[in-house]
């Protein structure tokens, strides 16, 4: 029982919250327009996130995303000389390539991949501030992505797919088994490393696609493209519940409870108009507190 | 003999990795060839270093503090404007002022740490989480307290930035940080959870509090950190927008990886602070041929890499190195 | 009756639902070995960690040396002269042994909170010299040694403080001859010097060999206190599992029987430093076992067969299609089974549903392009349970919830799922009662029927010769020996060749 | 100043229904943001508006995100920053598609298409840009006229407009002047880095006269300063050029270790917000936005210094009186007059606001 209760405080956070801006706002919050820009806003970090619960799944943490958002934002541009369908291909190819090499440092370096992706995200940082630096790297053309219906046909599909196979495919049911017991996955025949590549693969294209939305809401690319991305994300999906330690208990909703969650917060406290200066405390405390009552302390041997 | 040949081969790399970095920066830039660059440098890395052993700690135990950069700037701001009234108030001027600015930063430093620590021992929710929590609160709170001003303290208050006095002090907290993690017994503690908690756990050890009391030790090294760069710089702002203050604490951390891997057997501790070294001999390196500092990031993060894998791949160079050596036996023979 | 140092009574233990021990009363005697008996799941374990202070029991009092008892954790009950050895692995990486030896005490060495590591490091190389771990070094990592290195020196730390009781569970299992004898000479000392000894153990001739007295437990519930002549294999076998035991334990024939057919060659395999040149040829049909010591290298034999070790040279060959076998998802392809030895860290998903479990190495089969429905998931998971016998609520149930028998059914039952043709099992009973036991062994004369081969591990002489159709003898990574199965065939014979 | 009607000519300052400004804005930590962040409190307070604020954001889909949010929250005209160009064309366009007014400051838009489209954008009621360039240039005339030949820079974001004006301005004023720049490092908020960055001026380059710093806000001026001062050179021996007023410039000009310091900036975020909220109130209309500019003020000695911390860089202190702000929400307000308001933006105003 009290598990149940436990399993739907986030979904629970998410309501209240709307209702309670429903009804505090003076209607504003529910709006047509509010709506859709709540989901625009989410979709950035959502489509990152759906990449980043496979990754978590089999208990990683991938921290490069904001700087390999900037990286291959930066790359993408630089040999797409600004055409935009090259471009988000481009950021596609990038993100795996960034993917990739948290993977190959990890797996082959035997490096925990944190501190991999860490090292990512301070060169990718690095690489994008430089060479921002020399050029203005705008893609005016962009602009028209800047749509509701694109961002959520992107959405929709993205975390379709991602709900596909993270729930009916072996490359999901693979990722909760590694999360769970490596040393027991490798030995029911499965390989682990081809598995665990897959996820940052599937993760580097999802922020590819995330770079794409962002350079479109942005139209150009900057030293800032991206940045806190991954703490974002991270925050997200602590409030939609996830387990940091990975393992059969991850759930992709936690990626579409989690985000619109930290920005319906986001929005609201705007329109209600908070002092400024006290809005990351609400927030934080509201972080705080629906993480205590969520989180499963049984899936934790030791909480990190 | 014996001894000597074991302390090269536990210091060894930790003291080459600089010294060979040294050596390279003086061969491509000539500002660099002299005594006053070499001690500059290590002059700055006292800082980051003991910042660093801060973060040894809870990195040992597998905890995740993104606090610890507002936890700094928090720490630095609450000291240094009481230590400025108190001294005002009692009219106790620079002689004054410098003791009090040491206990009210240990003490305030400690403080926050054992908030921090409190916070994950009794919400019971990964570190990772709360770290992240209690950052956001702490940097509104910079903004807040004291409208946001900061806090600026004139260049006679700087004594413990100067000579000799940083040196006496950064060698006193070498000697603390050291005695912590190899003398105490919760140095042997720390280095016990973060291997295996459930066989520490049964040896009586709660790891649970444990990691707790290291975010609050963490607090010991943040406020002396807040003492040293306060005492350096002067001056410390309040933190810009939301989660601005997490960088340092990746600073820190890039650090603590690269000292981590060059420790060695040695001294942990003096292997944080050749790493501290190496990063700020990156820095300025780059400035001394003239690359763009944003680069210093790139360059670091691709030498924590190499550093890192190298540590967790000797056995592949070993094995490379018994190929090598076996071609030339089969090319002699 | 010698002096009574504890007594536990009506003790009870609830873990949810879950009712581990029910109304347990027993006293533990100065210099007796009390032994402790019972199927998986019948709460030992649980009944020996509440007298080491492990955790609270739900109900019930302990007396220990005539006063009320309760620890709050595993350093109180030590200090109170309580030492309990687990089958887990009790050593942390990353620390010397000196400092693994002290864990938790560093500080009494040394004054003000200091710990002086030389007195440490010399009191340690005192400890271990006492127990014979001459060739221990304390300063030195204890990642340097073996799990059996590492367990007597955990050994040698609980007996550096002289208990009042010690507490054995299932440690035996996990050692070679050597360490198991060891391990047996100190339960002598220690019975000698007064203390009280429990033991547990499914091992049953080692409890009949050791133990003054042996209680028995069935799920939970306080079945039998056994003394002298009463303590017999077949007796507590019985009173274990509640009925007799029908049939014969292991196989009833004695003919060494298989088709000429071979499915799988090991040839010049060898892995550096663990074994070297071993070659074999596995038949159609045929159960193959390994023997010797524990460290003689046929666990890593067999691991390397499967493909989780990369041999440093020599190949394993598939027959059909002529497969070379170097990694775990080439071997579960080609419908090869690997049963490891440590079941909770090598084999289980215990935080998991049975059914993802079971279904685990399958999914190719019920995959319909990449799509895989739930149900058919279901529709497999629960089928081979049932062939099984898994006693679980239903499929959805997680595995870390079962006893250690029915975990093994549940690795079992993966592996029927992948319609397996060759089972490598390793020490496929360790650590299981005597019903799962028999299930299994069932289980193996009816692959020999459907022309599935076996390769297996076990350290039990008896098995070995009860179960396989050859027996390949090991000693220090080498092969020294081969045997037939005949109905001669003598645990005397097979010991010659591995010692 | 010219017009002196009184507040109820026309809507300005007694409007009966109560409009919402949103406000995009950095932070209100340092002195400029700090005074602002005041002096708009106190001018909606005074006017009868109510300002949203979203505070500490710099990337163009942040500032789009608070920009959008402020549409739906009700707000009939946004102020910002914009911290790269682009956000000129996306905030801009935000508000268009809603139909709401927009104002920004401090910036100029680099990009002419950029710049074309937000003029073309009817929503867009003023442009303000600071001219940070020629700023610059004078900045380094300072030094050069006191014979200084080799300088250090710390150089600024090169993608945020202001940051590029300032970085072009002082090295084509160091080209102009004949003075060699001998190294450089990228300002950052932490003021460690600022302080490592001129040590190793310092060690590298002994011969360094002068420090030029294209920011001073976060700590950077005073740890520029402070490093100096414990340098154990001798006072002075080193002169600073920085933008951005700090704490303690006052002692740094008497100790001679400051020679110039540009700031006040406040005035243009100030006009800019005031002809928002008079477009707002209907008070005016306009083809096109204003086209404004702002020559920032230079500092170069110890009294002014005084004065500029007394009267701008300071929150408690309105230096524009409640007459002056009524002002400048009044129907006949034109381009030509917010202007004259910025030109009129001198250490003399100051001084006769101050005594006024
Ligand atoms: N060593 C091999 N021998 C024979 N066939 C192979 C071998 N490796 C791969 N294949 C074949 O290549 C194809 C892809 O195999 P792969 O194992 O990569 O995919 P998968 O089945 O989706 O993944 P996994 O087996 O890891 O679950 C399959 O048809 C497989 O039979
Ligand atoms: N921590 C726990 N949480 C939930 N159930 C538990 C726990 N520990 C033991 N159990 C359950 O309690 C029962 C008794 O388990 P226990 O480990 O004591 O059995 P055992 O006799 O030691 O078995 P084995 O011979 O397999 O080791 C089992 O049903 C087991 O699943
Ligand atoms: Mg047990
Ligand atoms: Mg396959």
């Amino acid at each position: 029982m009290r598990d149940k209760i436990r399993k739907i405080i986030p979904i629970a956070g998410l309501l209240i919250l709307i209702i309670l801006f429903s009804l505090t706002t003076g209607g504003k919050f529910f709006t047509w327009q509010n709506l859709k820009n709540i989901v625009m806003q989410a979709s950035i970090a959502l489509v990152a996130a759906v990449g980043t619960v496979f990754v978590m799944a089999h208990n990683n943490l991938d921290f490069s995303l904001g700087g390999a958002c900037a990286l291959s934002s930066v790359l993408a541009y630089l040999i797409s000389g600004g055409n935009l369908w090259l471009f988000i291909i481009l950021a596609i190819v990038f993100g795996v390539l960034c993917g990739l090499f948290t993977a190959v440092i990890h797996i082959y370096g035997r490096v925990p991949a944190f501190m991999g992706g860490l090292c990512l995200m301070f060169a990718g940082r690095g690489v994008a501030q430089t060479a921002t630096a020399s050029r203005y790297m705008m893609i005016a053309d962009s602009g028209k992505l800047n749509n509701f219906w694109v961002f959520l046909a992107v959405v929709a599909v993205v975390f379709g797919i991602g709900y596909f196979l993270f729930n009916y495919t072996k490359i999901g049911k693979y990722q909760k088994l590694i999360g769970t017991n490596p040393r027991a996955t490798d030995l029911s025949g499965i390989s682990v490393n081809k598995y665990k590549t897959i996820a940052f693969v599937i993760s580097g294209i999802t922020l590819g696609i995330a770079s794409s939305l962002a350079l479109s809401r942005s139209l150009a690319v900057t030293g800032n493209t991206g940045l806190n991305l991954e703490t974002d994300v991270l925050l997200a999906l602590s409030l939609g519940g996830i387990s940091m330690a990975g393992g059969s208990a991850t759930r992709i909703r936690s990626a579409i409870i989690g985000v619109l969650t930290y920005y319906i917060l986001n929005n609201g406290m705007l329109l209600w108009g908070m002092n400024p200066d006290y809005v990351d405390i609400v927030k934080a405390v509201f972080f705080l507190a629906t993480v205590s009552i969520s989180i499963d302390r049984s899936e934790y041997d030791l909480i990190a | 003999m014996k001894t000597v040949l074991k302390v090269i081969k536990s210091y060894g790399l930790a003291v080459a990795s600089p010294v060979v970095l040294m050596l390279l920066l003086l061969l491509v830039s000539p500002e660099t060839r002299s005594f006053a660059a070499v001690w500059n440098v290590i002059l700055q890395s006292l800082a980051p270093a003991v910042l660093g052993w801060g973060v040894l700690f809870n990195m040992k135990i597998g905890n995740w503090d993104f606090s610890i950069g507002a936890r700094i700037v928090l720490t630095t701001i609450l000291a240094g404007n009481f230590a400025m009234q108190i001294t005002t108030a009692l009219n106790l001027g620079v002689a004054g002022f410098v003791p009090v600015l040491i206990v009210l930063s240990v003490l305030i430093g400690i403080i926050l740490g054992v908030i921090v620590g409190a916070a994950y021992y009794f919400l019971q929710i990964p570190t990772l989480i709360v770290s992240i929590g209690l950052m956001l609160i702490m940097e509104s709170l910079t903004r807040i307290l004291y409208n946001g001003a900061g806090i600026h303290i004139s260049n006679d208050y700087m004594v413990l930035g100067k000579m000799p006095w940083n040196l006496i002090l950064f060698a006193v907290i070498f000697v603390f940080a050291s005695i912590l993690y190899y003398k105490r017994k919760v140095g042997y503690s720390v280095r016990a959870v973060g291997s295996n908690p459930v066989v520490a756990k049964t040896n009586g050890i709660n790891p649970k509090l444990l990691k707790a009391e290291a975010l609050a030790l963490s607090g010991i090294f943040a406020g002396l950190y807040s003492l040293m760069s306060l005492s350096a710089t002067g001056v410390q702002s309040a933190v810009q927008g939301t989660m601005g203050s997490a960088a340092a604490v990746f600073d820190a951390m890039m650090c603590v990886l690269i000292g981590m891997s060059i420790a060695g057997q040695g001294n942990i501790m003096f292997g944080v602070f050749a790493g501290a070294i190496v990063t700020q001999l990156l820095k300025m390196g780059m400035m001394a041929i003239g690359l763009p500092t944003t680069f210093n990031k790139v360059v670091i993060g691709v030498f924590v890499v190499i550093f890192m894998v190298g540590s967790s791949r000797a056995d592949l160079f070993q094995k490379l190195g018994a190929k090598l050596r076996r071609k030339k036996d089969e090319v002699n023979a | 009756m010698a002096e009574t140092i504890l007594k536990a009574e009506h003790m009870f233990k609830e873990f949810g639902a879950t009712k581990a021990v029910t109304d347990v009363t027993f006293e533990l005697h100065k210099g007796t070995v009390l032994g402790l008996v019972g199927e998986n799941g019948s709460g030992k374990s649980t009944l020996s960690s509440m007298i080491a202070g492990v955790y609270p029991p739900t109900k019930g009092e302990m007396t220990y040396k005539g006063k009320a008892y309760k620890p709050g954790s595993v350093l109180e009950a030590r200090k109170a002269g309580i030492q309990y050895l687990t089958q887990e692995q009790g050593t942390i990486d990353g620390m010397t042994v000196a400092e693994n030896m002290f864990l938790g005490e560093e500080d009494s060495f040394g004054k003000g909170g200091m710990v002086n590591m030389r007195k440490l490091i010399a009191r340690a190389r005192e400890i271990l010299r006492e127990n014979g771990l001459l060739n221990v070094d304390p300063s030195q990592p204890i990642d340097n040694y073996s799990f059996e290195d590492r367990k007597m020196i955990e050994t040698a730390r609980s007996l550096s403080k002289q208990p009042d009781i010690l507490i054995i569970d299932e440690t035996t299992t996990a050692l070679s001859k050597k360490g198991v004898e060891r391990i047996y000479e100190i339960i002598a000392e220690q019975k000698a010097k007064g203390t009280a000894i429990l033991i547990i153990s499914h091992d049953l001739a080692e409890v009949q060999h050791l133990c003054d007295e042996v209680m028995i437990l069935r799920d939970g519930v306080f079945i039998d206190l056994l003394h002298g002549d009463d303590i017999n294999p077949d007796n507590m076998r019985q009173k274990m599992i509640g009925r007799e035991f029908e049939g014969s334990y292991y196989r009833a024939d004695f003919t060494c029987s298989y088709e000429n057919e071979v499915v799988l060659s090991a040839k010049d395999l060898s892995v550096d430093g663990v074994f070297h040149d071993i070659s074999f040829e596995l038949h159609k049909g045929e159960i193959l076992g390994f023997g010797g010591l524990s460290d003689c290298g046929m666990h890593e034999v067999l691991k390397t067969v499967f493909g989780a070790i990369k041999p440093t040279h020599g190949t394993v060959t598939l027959h059909e299609g002529n497969v070379k076998l170097h990694n775990t998802s080439t071997s579960v392809r080609h419908k090869i089974a690997y049963i490891p030895k440590d079941r909770d860290k090598e084999s289980l998903f215990q935080p998991t549903s049975i059914k993802d479990n079971i279904v685990a190495s399958s999914l190719d089969k019920i995959k319909k392009g990449i799509f895989i429905s739930p149900r058919a998931e279901r529709r497999m998971a629960e089928e081979k349970a049932a062939i099984m016998e898994v006693k679980m609520q239903n499929v959805a149930q997680m595995a870390k919830d079962l006893s250690g028998g029915n975990k093994q059914k549940v690795v079992i039952a993966k592996w029927l799922a992948n319609d397996s043709r060759i089972f490598i099992m390793d020490c496929p009973t360790r650590g299981i009662d005597v019903g799962v036991k028999a299930k299994i062994y069932r289980l193996m004369e009816e692959f020999k029927q459907q022309g599935i081969s076996v390769l297996m591990v076990s350290e039990e002489m008896m098995e070995l010769i009860g179960m396989a159709d050859r027996i390949i003898t090991m000693k220090d990574g080498r092969r020294t020996g081969e045997f037939l199965r005949s109905e001669s065939l003598s645990e005397a014979d097979i010991i010659s060749k591995i010692i | 100043t010219t017009n002196n009607t009184p507040a109820n000519n026309g809507n300005a300052g007694g409007a009966d229904v109560k409009h919402k400004i949103g406000m995009i804005w950095y932070g209100n930590t340092d002195p400029m943001g700090g005074t602002f962040y005041a002096w708009a409190n106190h001018a909606a307070e005074l006017l009868n508006v109510e300002l949203v604020w979203h505070l500490g954001d710099y990337t163009t889909e942040a500032e789009l995100s608070a920009c959008e949010q402020m549409i739906s929250a009700g707000c009939e005209g946004v102020y910002f920053i914009p911290m790269d160009t682009a956000a000129n064309l996306q905030l801009g366009n935000a508000c268009k598609d809603a139909g709401v007014y927009w104002a920004v400051s401090n910036r100029d838009i680099l990009d002419e298409s950029i710049k074309e489209a937000c003029y073309a954008n009817p929503y867009m009621v003023t442009h303000i840009w600071d001219d940070s360039y020629n700023l610059a240039k004078n900045m380094v005339k300072v030094l050069a006229d006191q014979g200084i030949k080799k300088v250090c820079m710390i150089s600024g974001d090169p993608k945020d407009a202001m940051m590029v004006d300032r970085n072009n301005g002082f090295t084509d004023g160091c080209k102009e002047y004949g003075i060699e720049i001998l190294g450089t490092f990228q300002t950052e908020t932490d003021a460690k880095v600022t302080t490592d960055g001129v040590n190793n001026f310092l060690t590298l380059y002994p011969d360094m006269q002068g420090i030029l710093s294209v920011s001073g806000t976060a700590g950077t001026a005073e740890a520029i300063i402070s490093t100096l001062e414990g340098s154990g050179k001798e006072a002075g021996s080193i002169k600073v050029a920085t933008f951005d007023t700090f704490d303690g410039n006052k002692e740094a000009f008497e100790k001679g270790w400051l020679a110039a310091n540009a700031g006040g900036y406040t005035s243009e975020c100030l006009v800019a917000f005031l002809a928002l909220v008079n477009r707002v109130q209907g008070n005016i209309k306009t083809e096109g936005p204003f086209k404004l500019h702002l020559t920032p003020i230079v500092i170069t000695n110890a009294e002014e210094m005084d004065l500029f911390s007394k009267y701008v860089d300071n929150p408690e202190v309105q230096l524009y009186s409640d007459a002056d702000i009524k002002a400048m929400v009044q129907s006949t307000c034109d381009e030509a007059y917010y202007q004259s308001v910025l030109d009129n933006w001198t250490i003399e105003f100051i001084k006769s606001a101050a005594n006024g």
